[in-house]
């Protein structure tokens, strides 16, 4: 019998404040009159920022681990985690107002949102497979009720439907392959896992590629990227918009980390392997997502296919596998959550009571009613495709350096390409708002409250400013990976 | 038998007899955990999911009425190509499993553990020190489960009718009384 | 005075130009709709101040040396060793000092004229004119691209929101046509940053490729800068962009955004890929005499102003890279006398057109903004109602046929001299251009200006106003005296050239 | 004839493939997709406690109980989400289920 | 000095910067006494700068007058070169634009556009000052398009007539078309020589001689052959050589005061001027020669036939101005340089003077320019009568006018050229005095003589001109009647083309003329001695008994020859080819290009195509994302087993 060694628990103090606050949160919710949702909120937002305290308060100067190793603390997981707070504080804000007109403005969303965090976090700090995967169920199952939760919604209810059973579907393949490696090395924890795949890489390469594709698969599921990518425009489109915009921002950055948990902690000895599955996936991602992206008319779906084409850049800085890739793949994920989640607010914002705004056409000429959302929407759907100034140039820059870093001039070409392609359907849509005139009856009145305004404005703004001085971000990225 | 049985789950007309067809292959399942001496797990196999979670699932069933006629309708349509596809999956499995790696040659049996050995026990005790922390987040993940469930299918039914006092206290008088004013006809 | 100038000296001159009329922009954005007035005052104090500013860059320019002069240096993004490098030198010099000219032209043509959102409209020309200085003062590879692409948002704007009926597919052309070109001249400067752990464009001129390296490097930046001079074939943008612009939309496209392309061949592609360029210049060539002659029959039978116009930029602007490219067959006859005739040529050709396109697009403007049409057929008399503006037209239109004593001649007379020195058919076809030139232009004229009144409409006409008479003017001027004196102009350039030429004359291989 | 690895191995893959088969060629019901999904789980499970066997390690059972716990939890979600979807639309047919496409 | 020379052109410009910018403000009449002040300003200091380099003998005055450019080490400038050649020209272009200045006080009075005109014509004469003033060829190139624009704008002056403004347009692009090859030639002399200014490439002349140029592959070609050939060509624009003419008789279009000076006397020499001043470098090649010799031949002859068949006054004069250019320039290809000159000079005054007369004519007929309703005008309008009489006789070269002088020399010339092509020009010049006199005194006779054909309201209101108009007129005469008299000596024979005009020895027809040459009177009597004479008189002759003994020749004639005269008629169908071919074939060639090339293949095919294809490649594969939930699963699979297979068995 082992001497039971009391965990070093305050690695994952922020975990357990971010439980605990849930936690309250959830029962004080109960008790909450409907009128007085607000305070749900407002506990939601300090339990963000309380989390935050605790993360920066624990950082760590270098990595370090406790519960016996699967628990990892390090620069990665700080930076990540803290844009993960960050951009789920902007979540909650900007769905206020969109949850109050669809009236599903309820305790849960901020609960289950709280609980999909915790995942995340769980997801970021994980370091063993164990670990990773509870981390990736919990914030799954949160995200599936999220779905669901606008229950008279036919689409909605089929979205939850359609990605829980492809989530399932892929986190049995993620365990499959887990199992297989878990076989191999007779280990779930990833740092003795990469040593012994160190050890076999040149004796049992077949095995462990085998095993490794399974991961591959649902990490990619996870990411979206072709061809696991179909629950993504149905998800994105069925959702709430609140929901597609927590699911389209956190969520990326979570999967992020586990692909650098799993991929680059763990077998980075298998990287050819992976490089060249990665490959064939980026290729394929931003082919489909750009292309078909063009024939859509649904603005929410039309961004579901634009974020497999993202999903695709990310992977060109992971495929690279080198430092400057990782880093790179880092600030493309984490700018691109911040674009996106200004992109949904401000069509989140459009939405009025009994109209779902989703359609690109019901973005006509917003310039003419609101000019400065309007402009917004431009800096970030310019972001999305690319344009300096804003920091999607920039997120574009260094990914696509990364993959020339490793000589694969080819794929950069192939990438910049189908940007190009992209370019084209974010154009339509800022057609949309500034050329096109509003339709008769549908002059967009948008209730503005002042904190969403500013918030947004600062969201918006932050894309030019990071566009500007990309350093403020890519430090940290960079540190992370040093 | 599981292969049958599991077989039988996807295959079966009626979705009740699926479920069934499950708790069988499940069964079997728990029997083949006891030969690898994972007594604890089995049983949970079988409390949990047949217990529960089956159960859950007839539960549904039933109680969704599902019209099973239409329910095979274009299912032969599919059965080819999910039936190849399966097929190359397994023989990409098999290919990759059957090998010498896992024969008895290069990994044999270990040695049956001696009689006092409680799988149970031991399980339990790694569970609460080793991997506590997997621990509370499984409960946190129940959790959700249940605020989830809840949510999702509570709810007030527009059918039934109920009061709400404070409703009925607010009410005024021209809410219910409606004064027509009528003018005098003329002539 | 003295003191004056060395007060500017002092002074980040080139980050004051490029971003004074950026935050003068934001500025004029925040003024709004509701007082017009207030926001076109605005803009104008802008521009004439960006415009005061440059003058010292002429005036304090070193006209003696080829270095970078009024540089600045800051460390900006130090993961890639990337600089907010700036500095000028006698090519980029002169682009600016047109660039913050006819700026004001364009915001004060834009006075009474655009009415809707007219303070947006204004605020893009200014932040517009911000990218435009930082491009041509851009010494690192990354700051020149986000300024090359971030101009692209205000014109795609421009011509999306003022322009014409058929605008939508105009400004998508416009975008996604320049976009295309642009990603792959990414791709090569990340490809030589790889190579050479630097983006200082100056770094990459001294860096070392191999043959095929340089090949693929000068076909990404030809795609890039082709579409932006625009070259045929990839000019087809150009005429719908330029039709569908409004006036002062389509004075900025002509004048200023096409000379980034021939900018970008000086800056780029010669310097970093002396060795491909040597191979690959018989396809510039032909593609510039191509856009010289096939455009130049392409002009003659359109029936649309603008477009007209549009097409004539094309074929001027092939003189331009006709000049660029013929240096290395001018070289290679062992007497390198007209090399340096040539790319100055290109030069010169480059700022005559940014005036003159510049005027015959506000000159059709002044008409379009009267009578609400750009045909051809609609028009014809009207120096029987606007004598004055028929005068400017006319002088336009000589200066856009390149008659001597215009601005128009100098550029085209030095490229054809020293295309005759690389080959006679050079020569030959690039001097088609003084009768296809003068046949399209004189042609429009006849219909537009000469003959008998048409139509009520233009019995209707009032002549130029003091404003449009002030803007015609000035440029008319400008033309004029670069017509009769190109000497200040082409002076600066001597030692740039001169050291550009040396350059390019070593093998990177 | 002892059982070696290879045949609880092979006998999780034909689990497996039998679920896959399952989820493709279900067209029609849901519920059925849902049962495939635990058989899959069924499969990996399979695979880990052989593992944990043959290697003789908890760690593989370990995996396994958390497995069985999302797992159910997982259903219960995945059920709950059904009960959604059918009040909704009446059905819980596949071949319904396709309001969103292209 | 330089102040002088620089004051010439200056004071015409001047001139026609006031009354063009400020004519409103200042009014008709201080419009023209601006403009005529500075041009005769000009004329005065021409005759100042003629005194000097004729009597005084100045030394050639060289020099730049400011550094217009310097690029790649060569120096672009703008200068004076002042020698014999210039004073005269300078002389000659001041001296008719004074008087067509003055003519046009009475000949405009009436026209809105007034002021307008003055300044045109003085900025006119600006620029042919700067163009003959010039010591470089930038600037002669400068000039050159100058006086082009003028022409432009003077050409379609009355903006309104559709035949106008069709005229000017033709007019500048078919100068342009001489341009291009008068530009090229430009370009090759500075590319072999490496620089513009006129001495330095003469000085250079030899580099060019010896070396190639391969237009075609493997053909190496003479360099200086080239360039004088492309340098000529520009010539043949501007002096209307065939088959460059067609724009100078749609030019009659303009007023005539400016058919009198720009394309009459002035602007259409300059193409001669230009190759003088070239002797230098046309001397060295006898292939140039040649060609100019024969363009100028025919350009002689057969423009002077078309002129049998006009019936618009100004026209046959246009055509016998065409003819009287192919004079001089056949002059100039058999090397007798002074000769063009002098012919220059002689047809300046003489052409000119026909001009105003014709316009005297005109406006007396209010505006009324067809001959075939004129005749017998001789008794309402004397004045006119007597000096078109002198015109006249100038032009078909009577014994003892100044005409007589110029072309009897050049027919001298040719008779003793010996390069290839001067026998046929000889035929075509002998043939030419014919024609020259028939149709010169086809329209005297026409217009003076015979029954009156006007409709009464004409003829009522028939009067001499005012003095404004005359007085011109006059003064004109007198040269025309003299000036051959006094300056052949001096000109032709004598030295005062020495160290300008070079001729190498064995062209030097003028030396061998010399030796018949004793003095003005032997030259009138030698004249007795050769064809050219008689055939004159012979023409003269003709042309009374057709057009005034028995008119119903002429209409036999016409329906006898009635092909010849349709092909006359039709100017030998030059204006129905170009504007079919070249205008027509330009439009078909633009629009196939922009249709064809544009439209369908780059915008078409390439962009749009593109666009098209990836939008229809966007609709198929969206087809995939079919919505069912098992199809998401089987792609999901699916990738898995690819993949797999891949890591498994790749």
């Amino acid at each position: 019998m082992t001497a039971f060694i009391q965990p070093n628990l305050l690695p994952a103090l922020p975990e357990m404040v971010m439980l605990a606050m849930a936690c309250l949160v959830l029962v004080v919710d109960l008790f909450l009159p409907q009128e007085k949702r607000g305070f749900t909120l407002l506990l939601s937002l300090i339990t963000l920022i309380l989390v935050g305290i605790a993360t920066v308060y624990v950082s760590p100067a270098s990595s370090i681990s406790t519960f016996g190793g699967s628990f990892i603390l390090d620069k990665l997981a700080v930076t990540l985690k803290l844009s993960v707070y960050v951009v789920t504080f902007l979540v909650f804000v900007y769905s206020r107002d969109y949850l109050k007109d669809l009236n599903i403005y309820k305790g849960e969303y901020y609960v289950l949102g709280l609980f999909a965090v915790l995942g995340m976090m769980i997801m970021i700090s994980a370091h063993s497979f164990l670990l990773i995967y509870l981390g990736l169920e919990l914030l799954s199952l949160s995200l599936y009720a999220m779905i669901a939760s606008n229950r008279d919604s036919v689409t909605a209810s089929e979205a939850a439907m359609k990605y829980f059973v492809l989530g399932a579907l892929a986190s049995g393949l993620l365990l499959y392959g887990i199992s297989i490696f878990y076989g191999l090395s007779g280990t779930l924890d990833i740092t003795e896992l990469s040593g012994i795949i160190k050890s076999q890489a040149a004796s049992n390469p077949v095995m462990l590629s085998f095993a490794l594709t399974f991961i591959v698969v649902g990490l990619s599921f996870k990411l979206g990227a072709v061809p696991f990518h179909m629950w993504l425009p149905d998800v994105y489109q069925g959702s709430p918009t609140s929901v597609t915009l927590f699911i389209g921002t956190a969520p990326k950055i979570a999967g992020f980390a586990m692909a650098i948990r799993l991929l680059v902690d763990g077998m980075s000895d298998l990287q050819v392997d992976w490089s060249q599955m990665l490959t064939v996936l980026a290729v394929a991602s931003m082919a489909i997502g750009n292309i078909i992206a063009i024939s859509q008319t649904n603005f929410k779906r039309m961004l579901a296919y634009s974020t497999i084409s993202h999903v695709g850049f990310i992977l060109l800085g992971l495929l690279s596998g080198t430092e400057l890739g990782f880093s790179s793949a880092m600030f493309y994920t984490i700018t691109y959550a911040i674009t996106s989640s200004v992109a949904f607010a401000v069509l989140m914002l459009l939405n009025r009571e009994k109209h779902e705004a989703g359609e690109i056409a019901d973005l006509r000429g917003l310039n003419d009613t609101n000019p400065w959302y309007a402009a917004l929407l431009a800096i970030a759907l310019f972001s999305m495709a690319g344009v300096p100034p804003t920091v999607g140039f920039y997120a574009k820059l260094t990914v696509i350096n990364s993959v020339i870093q490793i000589d694969m001039v080819w794929l950069a070409l192939v990438a910049v390409l189908f940007s190009v392609i992209g370019l084209f359907y974010y154009l339509r849509v800022i057609k949309a708002m500034y050329f096109d005139k509003p339709a008769e009856n549908q002059v967009i009145t948008i209730k503005e409250a002042l904190d969403v305004k500013i918030l947004l404005s600062a969201n918006g703004l932050s894309l030019l400013l990071l566009g500007l001085f990309p350093s403020l971000l890519m430090a940290w990225c960079v540190a992370a990976f040093a | 038998m599981t292969v049958i049985t599991a077989g039988a789950v996807v295959t079966a007309r009626n979705p009740v007899h699926a479920a069934l067809s499950l708790v069988l292959t499940f069964f079997s399942s728990a029997f083949i955990w006891m030969l690898l001496e994972a007594e604890f797990l089995a049983i949970t196999l079988v409390l949990v999911y047949v217990g529960a979670v089956m159960v859950l699932f007839l539960f549904v069933v039933m109680m969704l009425d599902i019209n099973i006629a239409r329910i095979r309708e274009g299912f032969i349509k599919f059965l080819p190509v999910g039936i190849a596809l399966a097929l190359i999956m397994f023989g990409l499995i098999y290919y990759v499993v059957s090998g010498d790696q896992f024969s008895l040659e290069s990994m044999a049996a270990p040695v049956a553990k001696a009689a006092d050995y409680s799988n149970t026990k031991e399980l339990g005790m790694v569970l609460y020190t080793e991997y506590v922390f997997a621990f509370e987040i499984a409960a946190v993940i129940l959790l959700v489960a249940i605020i989830a469930a809840i949510s999702l299918t509570l709810r007030r039914r527009p059918g039934t009718r109920y009061q709400n006092p404070s409703e009925q206290m607010k009410i005024q008088k021209q809410d219910r009384l409606r004064i027509v004013k009528m003018e005098a006809e003329k002539k | 005075m003295s003191g004056l100038m060395t007060m500017f000296a002092d002074l980040p001159l080139l980050s004051l130009v490029i971003w004074l009329p950026i935050i003068g922009g934001i500025f004029v954005l925040f003024a709004g709709d509701k007082e017009p007035s207030g926001a076109r005052k605005i803009a104008l104090v802008f521009s004439i101040l960006t415009f005061l500013l440059t003058i010292p860059l002429y005036t304090l320019f070193d006209s003696s040396s080829y270095a970078m002069q009024f540089a600045e240096k800051h460390v900006w993004i130090t993961e890639f060793n990337i600089n907010y490098h700036l500095g000028i030198d006698g090519i980029s010099m002169p682009l600016i000092l047109l660039t913050s000219f006819i700026t004001i032209l364009v915001i004060i043509s834009a006075w009474e004229v655009i009415q809707y959102r007219a303070s947006q409209y204004l605020a893009a020309f200014l932040i517009m004119e911000g990218f435009m200085i930082g491009t041509f003062s851009a010494l690192d590879s990354i700051l020149f691209y986000i300024f090359f692409e971030a101009m692209l948002i205000p014109m795609f704007l421009i011509i999306g929101i003022w322009g014409g009926v058929n605008r939508i597919y105009a400004t998508l052309k416009f975008f996604l046509y320049t976009f295309i070109g642009s990603v792959l001249m990414l791709v090569a400067l990340i490809y030589m940053y790889s190579k050479s752990g630097s983006f200082a464009i100056l770094d990459l001129h001294d860096l070392p490729l191999n043959i095929s390296e340089q090949t693929l490097i000068f076909l990404a930046f030809l795609v890039a800068f082709a579409v932006k001079v625009p070259m045929w074939p990839v000019h087809t943008w150009l005429p719908d962009a330029h039709v569908e612009a409004p006036t002062g939309g389509s004075v900025i496209l002509a004048a200023i955004m096409l000379k980034i392309g021939g900018y970008g061949f000086l800056r780029f592609s010669l310097p970093i890929t002396p060795d491909a360029s040597q191979q690959l210049d018989w396809l510039i060539i032909t593609m510039s005499l191509t856009a010289v002659v096939y455009i130049g029959f392409v002009a003659l039978v359109q029936q649309d102003m603008k477009k007209l116009i549009a097409y004539s930029s094309i074929a001027h602007m092939g003189f331009v890279t006709l000049g660029f490219f013929i240096v290395f067959r001018i070289t290679s006859t062992g007497d390198s006398q007209g090399a340096v005739l040539a790319l100055e040529g290109g030069m010169v050709q480059m700022v005559s057109h940014g005036f003159i396109s510049g005027a015959m697009f506000l000159s059709v403007g002044v008409l379009y903004d009267r009578m609400h049409s750009r045909q051809i057929a609609d028009y014809g008399g009207v120096v029987n109602t606007m004598p004055v503006f028929a005068a400017f037209m006319v002088f336009f239109a000589m200066a856009n046929a390149g008659l001597p004593g215009t601005s128009g001649f100098v550029g085209e007379f030095m490229v054809i001299l020293a295309a005759f020195k690389a080959n006679f058919w050079f020569a030959f076809l690039a001097a088609t251009t003084l009768i296809l030139g003068a046949a399209y232009t004189l042609w429009m004229v006849k219909r537009v200006v000469f003959g008998d009144i048409a139509n009520d409409n233009v019995k209707a006409l009032t002549d130029i106003n003091n404003r449009e008479f002030l803007i015609l003017g000035l440029l008319a001027i400008a033309v004029l005296v670069l017509g009769l004196w190109p000497d200040p102009l082409v002076d600066v350039m001597h030692p740039t050239i001169n050291n550009l030429l040396q350059h390019i004359s070593v093998s990177k291989i | 004839m002892t059982l070696a690895l290879n045949h609880y191995l092979v006998l999780a893959a034909i689990l497996f493939s039998i679920s896959i088969a399952g989820i493709i060629i279900n067209r029609k019901n849901l519920i059925v997709l849902l049962m495939s999904i635990e058989l899959m789980l069924l499969a990996v499970n399979l695979n880990f406690i052989a593992f944990s066997h043959f290697l003789n390690d908890l760690a593989g059972q370990v995996f396994v109980f958390f497995i069985l716990t999302v797992a159910a939890a997982e259903a219960a979600i995945g059920l709950a989400i059904l009960i959604v979807l059918f009040r909704n639309k009446q059905t819980i047919n596949m071949a319904d289920i396709n309001e969103m496409k292209g | 000095m330089q102040s002088l020379y620089l004051a010439i052109p200056l004071a015409s410009l001047f001139g026609a910067i006031i009354a063009g910018f400020f004519g409103k403000q200042i009014g008709r009449s201080a419009s023209h006494w601006v403009t005529s002040l500075g041009v005769a300003t000009s004329f005065v200091l021409s005759l100042v700068v003629l005194k000097d380099v004729v009597i005084d003998g100045a030394a050639i005055y060289n020099e730049s007058v400011y550094t217009w450019m310097v690029s790649d080490g060569i120096k672009f400038e703008v200068g004076f070169l002042i020698d014999s050649l210039t004073a005269l020209m300078m002389t000659v272009v001041t001296a008719v634009s004074l008087m067509v200045h003055i003519y046009t006080i009475g000949y405009m009075s009436e026209d809105p556009g007034y002021q307008r005109f003055f300044s045109y014509i003085s900025l006119f004469t600006f620029s042919m000052l700067m163009l003959v003033m010039s010591n470089n060829f930038l600037q002669l190139f400068f000039g050159w398009e100058a006086v082009g624009l003028v022409s432009y704008l003077l050409i379609g002056f009355w903006f309104k007539k559709e035949t106008a403004i069709f005229a000017n347009m033709k007019a500048f692009l078919v100068n342009r078309v001489g341009d291009f090859g008068f530009l090229l030639g430009i370009a090759c002399i500075l590319m072999f020589t490496g620089s513009l200014d006129y001495y330095e490439v003469f000085n250079k002349a030899d580099v060019m001689l010896s070396s190639t140029i391969e237009i075609f592959d493997g053909e190496p070609w003479s360099v200086i052959t080239v360039a004088c050939i492309l340098l000529f060509i520009g010539a043949m624009g501007k002096s209307a050589q065939v088959p460059l003419h067609v724009w100078l008789p749609d030019s009659m279009e303009g007023p005539t005061p400016i058919s009198a000076l720009i394309h009459a006397a002035t602007m259409v020499t300059a193409g001669i001027f230009m190759v003088s001043r070239m002797s230098p470098l046309f001397e060295l090649s006898e292939v140039a020669l040649s060609f100019v010799m024969i363009i100028g031949a025919i350009t002689a002859f057969f423009m002077g036939l078309i002129g049998i068949v006009q019936n618009d006054i100004k026209r046959v004069v246009a055509y016998s101005t065409l003819s009287q250019l192919g004079y001089m320039t056949v002059a100039l290809g058999a090397s007798a340089y002074s000769v063009a000159i002098f012919h220059l000079m002689t047809h300046a005054f003489f052409k000119a003077l026909l001009f105003l007369a014709a316009g005297a004519v005109i406006i007396a007929m209010h505006h009324e320019q067809d001959m075939r309703k004129m005749g017998g005008l001789k008794k309402y309008l004397p004045i006119t009568y007597w000096v078109s009489l002198i015109g006249t006789l100038a032009l078909i070269g009577f014994p003892g006018t100044s005409g007589y002088f110029s072309k009897d020399a050049i027919i001298e010339a040719v008779h003793h050229s010996e390069l290839p092509g001067a026998s046929f020009a000889y035929v075509m010049v002998l043939l030419g005095v014919f024609v020259t006199a028939f149709y010169s005194f086809r329209l005297f006779f026409m217009v003076f003589h015979g029954e009156e054909r006007m409709d009464q309201h004409t003829k009522d209101h028939l009067h001499e001109p005012p003095a404004v108009v005359w007085v011109p007129l006059v003064l004109l005469a007198i040269p025309s009647a003299i000036i051959g008299w006094l300056t052949v000596d001096s000109v032709v024979f004598g030295s005062y083309f020495d160290n300008v005009l070079l001729t190498l020895r064995e062209h030097d027809v003028v030396a061998a003329m010399k030796e018949f040459y004793h003095g003005e009177l032997s030259f009138v009597m030698h004249g007795f001695s050769g064809p050219a004479v008689y055939l004159a008189a012979a023409g003269a002759v003709s042309a009374w008994f057709i057009y005034l003994k028995k008119p119903s020749i002429a209409d036999l004639a016409q329906q006898k020859l009635s092909f010849l005269h349709k092909l006359l008629d039709q100017k030998y169908y030059f204006d129905r080819f170009n504007e079919i071919v070249f205008a027509g074939g330009s439009r078909v060639i633009g629009s196939l290009f922009w249709r064809i090339g544009d439209g369908i293949i780059i915008d078409g095919i390439a962009v749009n195509g593109s666009a098209r294809v990836v939008g229809w490649f966007s609709q198929l594969i969206r087809v995939v994302q079919t919505g069912y939930l098992n199809h998401y699963a089987f792609v999901m699979v699916s990738g898995l087993i690819l993949l797999l297979g891949w890591a498994v068995l790749g």
